[in-house]
């Protein structure tokens, strides 16, 4: 398999009145064709600013100091105004949390995916509406001649989500960012759209990037998982590499303060502090704070990748 | 024995605004509920099944349409819940509410907050009593001395969640009610505040109904799990049962969605088609009728009672 | 068109409720309203007589019957100071001020919906601090004031504007032949002009004083709603779709923004009937405010109390016609109804 | 938004919008005026001077006399307790009954809520103006009765607001658990709920001060309320407009120019209230 996203070396910061925020900070990350890698973090962990930033679609005051994003040859970050818009939508397109929301409220269902058929896949007008309700056929949206005259408003959550996924795939795009897909929707309706979303990518050879909080989640549907914390990812492994052994401290705590259906109250354990303020001077390891087996070497710059195994990377100097 | 809490035919019918004539949306339908002294109950169920409905008609925040609710065989129903708020039966049950940040009164100092409950319920009026339980409570939950004269916002999600915690315990409730109480949190705070509820329980000997719609959660502190389906129980086992050998399909169907990397790529129920809808359903049709994959036609003539079926378990299911 | 019955139905309390209290203003107050239906040169003899032929002397309710009575068969009572009929002497001055008030109108929404967006994309630069600067002066000039300045600078310092005396000069022209009452209309299907640019002249000062103040909340309000859209996740999703930027800000920000817009119209309105009080005092227009005003001082009750109700009714209409607008916008009020 | 977050986001707010310095600064100015008006007038604002009628401004008269030779300067400073103290009672008045009146009925909802629901309908069917001109006419023509009508106008936006913020309120976690805690109804609301929304009513208050000096004025400026030779800012206006013709603009630019300026002063101060207690809400 051969790489389809790369990211390199990122840096990001966002300018606030109350200081600069160091949100990403060398993040390196490579999705290949067909494959679904999770990237898992807390909130505040920069996992969405990530992807955000693979979308072009950061936020005003960001500003992306060093690094690149290459998709399919194509370097994104010196790619701009109309160039990045004819990719975003064909070549890669996104999915969110709380579909209602990210649906225009006052349009169609349908309408919004012929907006996106009308401007990327060469389609007579005439024949917009009927691609429009294959690509609702494609999601395995009931009654999709009903649903084209459809508002978001009249739908489930869930309903929506698959008609957030049909816009999205509705030019067959070789890159599916899903930030956070089914927060915020029942744990059955979960599972009925994230295996619709594996489904489609395995298909298509699609690759997805689901960005999520979910440990368990990530560890069912993704084929390698990273790990973010405070802006760094901290360990890149395949998913039963990763919750087996994990070599990060982060991952390690992370995967023990997951509930499963094996654990007990007992051998949950939680992590001690709190994540850094992204404001400060910060050590090199930004998780040494919080980290039990700190050294003294972990205040030495710079903070090296230790390859563990050629797919099993940590962004740790004494990994476990 | 009488039960410490024994809600027996609970309804709470809500008249629909313009909707057909006399329409009612079933938020809470005929539901029974013992919780014995010392004992921990999950209640889980998705989003709209009236979980929400159960813990404030048991709180006494709102009047049930029928039904009793006896706490140590008194009867609380007896009076209407605008009574009930000044009675001394009102701290024996208490909530812990769901979301942190909305749930503390932003003009209210952790002090204030902790020691409203104890001048309006206890009547306590010197201020070294109030003091001493108020910081008592802090250190219970773990919250730092020198955060009590701080305001919510100054606090962390964590933080506030002890404070909300520390409220509902300070006046020495018999029954705790959680409503979702980490459902905001993060993986890390949320382990830490289901091992400090867990700590309680023990050191204060309270009960607990703890709602929730993660079964994961829901099984590390829970000895019984009582299912709800569109205002409706559809089962109650103890939990090791529940999750060894549910006999409701929306039961199966939810614990097959809990995401479970040990089990990926096998194939699982999973639930489809139009939810019923919870404004006057047909009193003679099983509520789960539409998306069950086992549904017959005595599904759609004879609504299925809850029935014991040994061992501590019961569910509503023709065909359990 | 279910929906507009189920809105029509939805004025009949606050027309209710405008009767009711217009009713209220002139009967159950302190004061005697004969007193004031007889003017302020009547004896006690005529009051007396005034109020038993009003019916004053019979109980509240029975009055009230009497006075919704008279207005189904559209008897307004008498104007003192012009002796007609005040339905009459309304109908005849309404026209007037409804094209002042028309124009002010088309004028607020033509500048002031451009500057809202145009403020909202162009978010904390040079372009969104000019509509920041003239919303809040614009806000700050009472139209009277306003009114006066425009005269002041226009007509006696540089002599662009006509005389503000009124909707046209009567020396050099003649009033249009009357169909609809605006003498712009008229003038037009009358053919003529001439006519028809005098009185567009005469209406540009007054129009804008009164447009300028209406300009500030709706400019306000737009953009607000704008920059609502542009950060809402429906806008986000239009982006991350790869959508053309025109399409982006028209079909998904600015149409979602017409809704809050729509909103605010009903209030805008407000301000126009309002405000074309004093305008029309300040340019000689002779309109129902003027005429309002002019009843006032001369405590001509009835006169006053037409007016008050008639602009109610024309509000009310004004803003069924908002809201008949908006379910056309948003299909969530069509369904909730 | 919370008194605590006021202090908290003070920096800032002055800091990035040094328009609020300027409004405090006007603000005291016209403070000064209204308290010690009398005393800082150079003349006696009543005063008439037959041998100086209309004489443009000089060093002895800075804003001109009027046509009866009156001192426009003192006039405006004297006027300026009576058109605050008429808008300041009436945002008062109607921020007190307001509130009470919104806030029962967001939080009982029900009969009270549809009663005063309707009745603010019924005051907002009217174009406020005109209805503002209704009362004075019916109740009288003085003072008392512009303050009156311009709190009845002013009551519908006070209303609806508090009623929106308790009833948003009502539901929310802390309400609850407050009802929880053992908290009666009225202790909820007055204790839980009322503090919290009045940082927003008084951003509403400040916002509303401009609009009831305009109306005050207006009302005024059409001859209602305040009769002459009271000096007020509107009425001045209205009797200077007589003299535009003949190019004698003093007499209507400087009354009309201390309006724009309290009002301004009330719209920025608003602006920058709302800035201090919600940065996030800066529109």
């Amino acid at each position: 398999m051969s790489d389809h996203l790369t990211i390199s070396d990122l840096n990001l910061e966002f300018r606030t009145r109350h200081g600069t925020v160091r949100a990403l900070e060398d993040v390196s990350l490579t999705v290949r064709r067909g494959e679904i890698v999770g990237v898992v973090g807390e909130s505040g962990s920069g996992k969405s600013v990530m992807a955000y930033s693979v979308m072009g679609l950061s936020d005003a005051a960001a500003d992306i100091k060093r690094g690149s994003i290459v998709l399919g040859g194509m370097d994104l970050l010196t790619t701009r105004g109309e160039a990045m818009r004819a990719i975003r939508g064909r070549e890669m397109a996104m999915i969110f949390q709380s579909p209602r929301t990210a649906l225009n409220p006052i349009r169609k269902v349908g309408r919004q995916i012929e907006d996106v058929l009308l401007e990327h896949a060469a389609i007579p007008r005439r024949d917009l509406k009927k691609a429009a309700i294959a690509a609702l056929e494609r999601v395995r949206i009931p009654d999709p001649e009903r649903r084209y005259n459809a508002y978001p408003f009249e739908l489930s959550g869930g309903m929506c989500q698959r008609i957030m996924i049909a816009i999205a795939l509705a030019c067959s795009p070789s890159l599916l960012i899903a930030d956070e897909p089914t927060t915020g929707l029942d744990v059955t309706t979960q599972a009925v759209i994230m295996d619709l979303i594996r489904d489609k990518s395995r298909d298509s050879r699609m690759s997805t990037l689901l960005i999520t909080h979910d440990l368990g989640l990530a560890g069912e549907y993704c084929d390698r998982i990273a790990v973010m914390h405070a802006g760094h990812v901290v360990e890149i492994a395949p998913t039963d590499v990763l919750l087996a052994h994990p070599a990060h401290p982060y991952t390690r705590q992370l995967l023990a303060a997951t509930p499963t259906p094996d654990s007990t109250i007992d051998t949950l354990s939680s992590i001690g502090g709190q994540l850094p303020d992204l404001r400060r001077e910060l050590p090199p390891c930004r998780f040494s704070e919080r980290c039990v087996r700190k050294m003294p070497q972990c205040d030495l710059p710079p903070l090296p990748w230790t390859e563990l195994s050629s797919d099993h990377l940590v962004r740790c100097r004494v990994p476990l | 024995m009488t039960a410490l809490l024994d809600a027996q035919n609970l309804s709470k019918l809500y008249p629909v605004k313009g909707g057909a004539k006399g329409s009612l949306l079933h938020a809470v339908d005929g539901v029974d509920l013992r919780i014995e002294a010392g004992e921990c109950v999950g209640l889980v169920g998705e989003s709209g099944c009236g979980k929400s409905t159960m813990v404030r008609l048991l709180a006494r925040l709102i009047d049930p349409t029928s039904g009793r609710i006896f706490l140590d065989g008194g009867d609380v129903t007896a009076v209407t819940q605008s009574q009930f708020v000044a009675s001394p039966e009102r701290g024996r049950i208490q909530v812990v509410f769901q979301d942190p940040t909305e749930s503390l009164n932003p003009s209210f100092r952790v002090f204030q907050t902790i020691a409203d409950p104890l001048k309006r319920l206890l009547k306590l009026r010197n201020a070294d009593d109030i003091a001493a339980k108020v910081y008592r409570a802090a250190m219970l939950v773990g919250l730092p001395r020198e955060l009590v004269q701080r305001y919510p916002h100054q606090l962390s999600g964590g933080q506030r969640a002890r404070v909300g915690i520390a409220r509902a315990i300070v006046v020495e409730p018999r029954l705790l009610i959680l409503d979702e109480p980490t459902s905001a949190l993060d993986v890390s705070v949320q382990a830490v505040i289901l091992r400090l509820l867990a700590d309680l329980r023990a050191r204060l000997g309270m009960s607990y109904l703890f709602v929730s719609h993660d079964l994961n959660v829901v099984r590390l502190l829970c000895s019984r799990v009582v299912v709800m389906y569109l205002g409706k129980v559809v089962e109650v086992a103890p939990v090791e049962q529940l999750f060894a050998n549910p006999r409701h399909p929306y039961t199966k169907a939810l614990i097959a969605s809990i995401p479970d990397p040990a089990r990926r790529g096998e194939a699982r129920p999973r639930l489809d088609g139009n939810p019923t809808s919870p404004i006057s359903p047909n009193p003679n049709v099983c509520r789960f009728q539409s998306r069950c994959p086992i549904a017959s036609a005595e599904c759609r003539t004879i609504m299925p009672e809850l029935r014991e079926l040994g061992g501590g378990q019961s569910a509503a299911c023709h065909f359990a | 068109m279910n929906f507009v019955w189920k809105r029509l139905l939805a004025t009949l309390p606050s027309l209710a409720g405008v009767v009711v209290l217009t009713f209220l203003l002139s009967h159950a107050l302190p004061g005697d309203p004969a007193a004031y239906f007889a003017g302020p040169a009547a004896d006690a003899n005529s009051i007396a007589e005034i109020r038993e032929k009003l019916g004053l002397d019979r109980p509240l309710v029975e009055q009230f019957f009497y006075y919704v009575a008279d207005l189904l068969r559209g008897n307004l009572g008498k104007s003192l100071t012009t002796g007609q009929p005040v339905l009459t002497d309304l109908v005849d001055r309404l026209p007037a001020s409804l094209e002042l008030s028309a124009y002010a109108l088309v004028f607020a929404i033509g500048c002031a919906i451009p500057m809202g967006v145009l403020a909202a994309i162009r978010l904390d630069r040079p372009a969104d601090h000019a509509c920041r600067v003239i919303v809040t002066v614009c806000a700050a000039f009472p139209t009277f004031f306003i009114g006066l300045l425009l005269v002041y600078v226009f007509y006696f310092l540089l002599g662009w504007a006509p005389e503000p005396l009124g909707r046209l000069n009567e020396i050099l022209y003649t009033a249009p032949p009357r169909v609809t009452g605006a003498y712009t209309i008229d003038a037009l299907i009358a053919g003529d002009g001439e006519v028809f640019r005098a009185a567009l002249a005469q209406l540009v000062l007054p129009a804008i004083s009164l447009g300028l103040f209406a300009l500030a909340p709706l400019a306000r309000i737009t953009r607000a709603a704008m920059l609502e859209s542009l950060s809402s996740d429906f806008v986000r999703t239009a982006h991350a779709s790869g959508l053309p930027t025109s399409k982006v800000l028209f079909t998904y920000a600015f149409r979602n923004s017409l809704l809050p817009i729509s909103s605010v119209l009903g209030m805008v309105f407000s301000f126009l009937l309002g405000s074309n009080v004093l305008i029309e005092q300040v340019f000689g227009w002779q309109g129902v405010g003027a005429y309002a005003v002019s009843a006032v001082l001369a405590s001509d009750y009835a006169a006053v109390q037409g007016f008050v109700l008639m602009m109610a009714l024309l509000y009310i209409l004004l803003n069924l016609l908002v809201d008949v607008l908006a379910t056309l916008i948003d299909p969530r009020v069509r369904f909730e109804g | 938004m919370t008194f605590a977050n006021l202090t908290r986001n003070a920096g800032h707010a002055f800091g990035e919008n040094p328009l609020t310095l300027v409004a405090v600064g006007i603000l005291l100015l016209l403070l000064t005026c209204a308290l010690l008006g009398p005393s800082l007038a150079p003349y006696d604002p009543l005063m008439t001077d037959a041998t100086a009628k209309l004489v443009p401004p000089s060093m002895a008269h800075p804003f001109g006399t009027d046509a009866l030779g009156r001192d426009i300067l003192s006039r405006v400073i004297v006027a300026t307790r009576l058109d605050l103290g008429m808008a300041f009672s009436a945002v008062i008045l109607s921020f007190v009954v307001g509130l009470a009146l919104g806030s029962a009925a967001g939080y009982l909802g029900g009969w009270t809520d549809r009663i005063v629901g309707r009745l603010m309908d019924t005051i907002m069917a009217f174009p406020l103006f005109v209805l503002a001109m209704g009362i004075v006419a019916a109740l009288g023509n003085n003072v008392a009765n512009i303050i009156i009508a311009t709190m009845i106008i002013n009551l519908p936006f006070y209303c609806r607001f508090a009623r929106a913020e308790v009833n948003m309120r009502r539901d929310l976690g802390y309400a609850e658990a407050a009802r929880m805690g053992g908290n009666r109804t009225l202790t909820v609301l007055a204790v839980h709920i009322i503090p919290n929304i009045l940082p927003p009513m008084m951003v509403q208050a400040s916002l509303n001060m401009g609009w009831a000096i305009l109306n005050a004025a207006g009302l005024s400026f059409i001859g209602l309320g305040v009769r002459p030779p009271t000096p007020e800012w509107g009425i001045m206006v209205s009797e200077g407009a007589s003299f535009i013709v003949s190019g004698e603009w003093w007499a209507f630019v400087f009354p009309g120019a201390a309006l724009v300026l309290a009002v301004f002063c009330f719209n920025l101060l608003g602006d920058g209230l709302r800035d201090l207690l919600d940065p996030r809400k800066r529109v």
